[in-house]
């Protein structure tokens, strides 16, 4: 195993571990990220550049911020001094092990394991755009509207519930604002 | 003779990885582009700064910084000894590790980000088959340095500061990323080196066919220019900074070294995404005029990048500081459409290059260009429309 | 391990903490995040099999994923709403005390 | 309303004040403090000094020590001792004169009461010091100026008070000396040149 591997993977792990045990949920965000920067890495060493590029702008770049501007409207910007999981926490932690170490040991077992990578190139950027735009093309559609939808879907569901019409709009023709004194 | 001068540099460097063992000329290869870049951008960083401050000191009939060597030229040194010296700060009630990592954190990618600009014919120190996704990817994780500063300061104006800028940041990157959308679409690539490619050629045998004088192209880098000024965070968009109302932001709790990393982010971002703006609408090293071919590649595009920065700073001495949601508008309700209706009609633009009638060339600018002009006077009116601008009375004026 | 195995492990691993957080923690946030590092750890099985798979030149793999991080951006966006929508109720974010249908 | 009008019309507003600061001096309107130095007005003042006449500020000094300046100072950072001869007899000059122009406010009653015109306001500014206590505290030797200096601060007022030492008898000392004044420059340390009258 080559050393990059390694340093990559032991950062994705530990990132991922200190975003689920952290006391405060900044940091849970902060090692967050860590995981996702390390994983645009492991695409990287797997040459799909593109995917790891957009792992980078989406994850770190939005989802992320996303993240932390809920952390600060929510106000949990502070460590947490109650308790962090739920009561029968060692049940849960439980069945993540079993999972994972059922799926582990599923891939010892299975005759996958010694394939070496194939040697194709980088795949171009014109190439998935020419993909994206033919075979794809529904798929793509789809997406664009269901990110449209959720656009406007979180939008509303965050809107405050009074509404932001009755709400005296900040600095649109104010009353107040460049008016003289009467 | 020219050929040489124009790729001296590259020819260094290969000789340079030449003289080692086989093993270790790639990573020789990159430490020296790296080593390339910090060194040129750290010495353009501190000249800025001291052209800035004279410039700005100009613009206000002042002298500037003066006293320092012949000129002020050693300013900047004193600038550095300044805050090496300075007493590194951390608040008591600060998370050590995220304020210590957030400066790292905001210098490393805009490093990075130089990678993929070709400063000159054959001279880009990494050529990504998606070099602007990769561009744009680094410059994401500056937003995260910001918030790690203004959270980790434990300072309310530092959280304020924090988040006006991410807001920002976010807010002016849709425009930025799009605005950069139809230079993608007509050379078929997102590598810069190809993009500048693109650009090759001569319009009527002299002028070069950079896709400023196009009429997308020239909206497209107008529209580009304004949403970098507001993505690196300058006047007039430094909200984030606001001295007067939040006392520089997310920057309050920094002093020292890593205040002064963060000032060197902040001027390598603009430096970046200046040399984009080049890359993309002017022609990166390209020479603007057939009969300027002879001048090194790498000279052309230091010589446009010092036009973008002056022209920053120019903006800097002029413009006042916009208002929040004055920054919100312009971002969602004007530049959002004006960018989305010019990938059009950059779209428009290369499906009518076939016309052949008489006047062709000239019908399709005007289309072009009107596809992007006139909405730009209707949103604009509609924008203003109802506002009072002008001289203003305060209630608490005397 | 082989070439293939490793990234796999890593990839099991990786939904693994990540379910483990999801199962346990109280705060609906950093159930989201564990929910992010699941989809994650999909995605590098993904990028693994196309990688090592017979026909990498078809690009299912990364298209597979360009999609599925498309979503992850737009499950995060309308998870994190409904976190602030939730919030201005309950004024908490965790989840056991979430226990009403009522609004 | 034409848009982006302003933005350029403040453009072109800047350019013209950068291009010219270059040529135009009566934009560039910095003095550079210490290489150029504004004449300081007549009634310049910062703290007070005491005025000796002749060549020996031992001697000369129009002080007497009635330390009427002394009771009068509002913030009482003047401290007078009198000096005596060995038999005890007043000689009616200080032994120690002390101002501490830490604690004094430059308010110039000590001037306006003093009966024997010795006490002056000086123009002096440039008195910062990395020595609080020592160095702000002036004694009589800091504070003695020879009267041609002081003619040379304040031609105007040092005129008139010339031309009233030299006439009136009402004074103990009188040993003014009426045409005598000499250079106005001679003892201009402080480089503050002297400000013609018609500045007043």
């Amino acid at each position: 195993m080559d050393i990059a591997f390694l340093i990559t993977a032991a950062a994705i792990l530990a990132g991922a571990a200190g975003a689920m045990a952290a006391r405060n949920v900044v940091h849970c965000a902060l090692c967050g990220v860590v995981s996702f920067a390390g994983l645009a890495v492991a695409f990287l060493q797997l040459r799909a550049e593109f995917v790891g590029f957009a792992q980078l702008l989406v994850y770190v770049g939005a989802v992320a911020i996303l993240i932390v501007v809920a952390l600060l409207l929510t106000r949990n910007f502070e460590a947490m001094h109650e308790a962090l999981a739920f009561r029968p926490w060692t049940l849960g932690l439980a069945i993540a092990l079993l999972v994972s170490g059922a799926v582990v040991s599923a891939i010892l077992g299975s005759g996958l394991t010694g394939r070496a990578p194939s040697s194709a190139p980088v795949p171009a950027v014109k190439e998935i755009g020419d993909l994206l735009m033919t075979r794809y093309v529904v798929a793509l559609e789809v997406v664009g509207v269901l990110l449209t939808v959720a656009l406007i879907g979180a939008a509303l569901v965050a809107l405050r519930e009074d509404g932001p019409a009755q709400r005296a709009k900040p600095g649109e023709r104010g009353p107040v604002e460049g008016r003289p004194e009467d | 003779m020219f050929d040489a001068l124009d790729q001296l540099f590259v020819s260094l460097k290969h000789w340079l990885v030449g003289q080692l063992p086989a093993a270790l000329q790639p990573w020789a290869s990159l430490v020296i582009s790296a080593a390339a870049i910090l060194g040129v951008f750290m010495t353009l960083f501190a000249l800025t700064v001291l052209i800035e401050r004279k410039g700005l000191g100009r613009i206000q009939n002042r002298y500037g910084p003066n006293r320092v060597g012949p000129w002020g030229l050693l300013q900047p040194m004193a600038d550095f000894i300044k805050m090496l010296t300075k007493e590194d700060i951390v608040p008591s009630g600060a998370d050590r590790v995220v304020h210590f990592v957030a400066p790292l954190v905001m210098v490393v990618p805009v490093l990075l980000a130089y990678a993929v600009i070709p400063v000159g014919r054959n001279m880009a120190a990494v050529d990504f088959n998606a070099g602007l996704l990769f561009f744009f990817a680094v410059g994401a994780c500056i937003e995260l340095a910001v918030f790690m500063a203004g959270w980790s300061s434990r300072n309310k104006y530092s959280l304020l500061g924090g988040m006006r800028a991410i807001a920002q940041m976010i807010s002016y990157e849709l425009p930025l990323i799009l605005s950069t959308l139809p230079v993608v679409m007509l050379a078929g690539s997102m590598s810069l080196v190809d993009i500048t490619d693109a650009q090759g050629g001569h319009y009527g045998g002299w002028l070069a066919r950079w896709h400023v004088f196009t009429p997308w192209g020239l909206a497209g880098l107008l529209l580009f220019t304004v949403a970098a000024t507001a993505e690196s965070n300058r006047a007039p968009f430094d909200l984030p900074e606001g001295e007067s109302e939040i006392i520089a932001g997310h920057l309050v709790e920094y002093s020292g070294f890593k205040y002064a990393l963060f000032f060197i982010g902040e001027y390598l971002g603009m430096f970046a995404v200046s040399a984009l703006g080049i890359t993309l609408f002017l022609g990166g090293w390209r020479a603007p005029v057939l009969w300027l071919e002879w001048v090194p590649s790498y000279m052309w595009f230091f010589l446009k990048l010092g036009g973008f920065v002056a022209l920053f700073i120019w903006l800097r001495g002029t413009l006042p500081r916009l208002r929040a949601d004055h920054l919100m508008n312009l971002a969602w309700k004007f530049l959002l459409p004006l960018v989305l209706l010019n990938a059009m009609s950059a779209a428009l633009w290369h499906y009518t290059a076939q016309w052949t009638f008489a006047g062709a060339g000239l019908a399709r600018w005007l289309l072009c260009a009107s596809l992007v002009g006139v909405p730009y006077v209707v949103l604009g009116r509609r924008l203003f429309a109802g506002q009072h601008i002008g001289p203003r009375t305060y209630r608490m004026a005397a | 391990m082989g070439e293939l195995a490793r990234y796999l492990v890593l990839a099991a691993l990786l939904f693994g903490i990540g379910l483990a957080g999801v199962l346990t923690r109280r705060n609906a946030i950093v159930v989201l995040i564990g929910i992010e590092l699941m989809l994650n750890a999909a995605n590098l099985n993904f990028i693994a099999f196309w990688r090592h798979g017979p026909h990498p030149e078809a690009l299912t793999g990364v298209m597979f994923v360009l999609f599925a991080i498309a979503i992850a951006a737009a499950e995060a966006a309308v998870g994190l709403a409904l976190v602030i929508a939730v919030y201005r109720h309950y004024r908490t974010t965790n989840l056991d005390q979430i226990e009403e249908m009522k609004g | 309303m034409n848009l982006g009008s302003g933005i350029l019309k403040g453009l072109v507003e800047t350019a013209r004040n950068f291009v010219g600061s270059y040529y135009d001096p009566a934009r560039l309107v910095t003095i550079q403090y210490p290489d150029e130095r504004l004449p300081l007005p007549e009634k310049a003042r910062s703290f007070p000094m005491l005025v000796y006449d002749g060549e020996d500020p031992e001697k000369g000094l129009r002080c007497v020590a009635c330390k009427i300046c002394e009771k009068e100072c509002p913030p009482q950072c003047i401290y007078i001792v009198l000096d005596r001869d060995e038999k005890g007899r007043p000689r009616r000059r200080p032994r120690i004169f002390d101002l501490d122009i830490s604690v004094c406010m430059s308010c110039q009653i000590c001037v306006e009461v003093c009966p024997f015109d010795s006490i002056k306001m000086n123009t002096e500014f440039e008195l910062s010091t990395a020595d609080r206590f020592g160095s702000l505290l002036l004694h009589k030797m800091d504070l003695a100026k020879p009267a041609s200096y002081y003619l040379g601060l304040h031609p105007v007022e040092a005129g008139q008070v010339n031309a009233r030492l030299a006439a009136g008898p009402g004074h103990a000392e009188t040993k003014a000396k009426p045409g005598a004044a000499p250079a106005p420059a001679a003892g201009t340390t402080s480089g503050a040149t002297p400000a013609g009258s018609d500045r007043t």
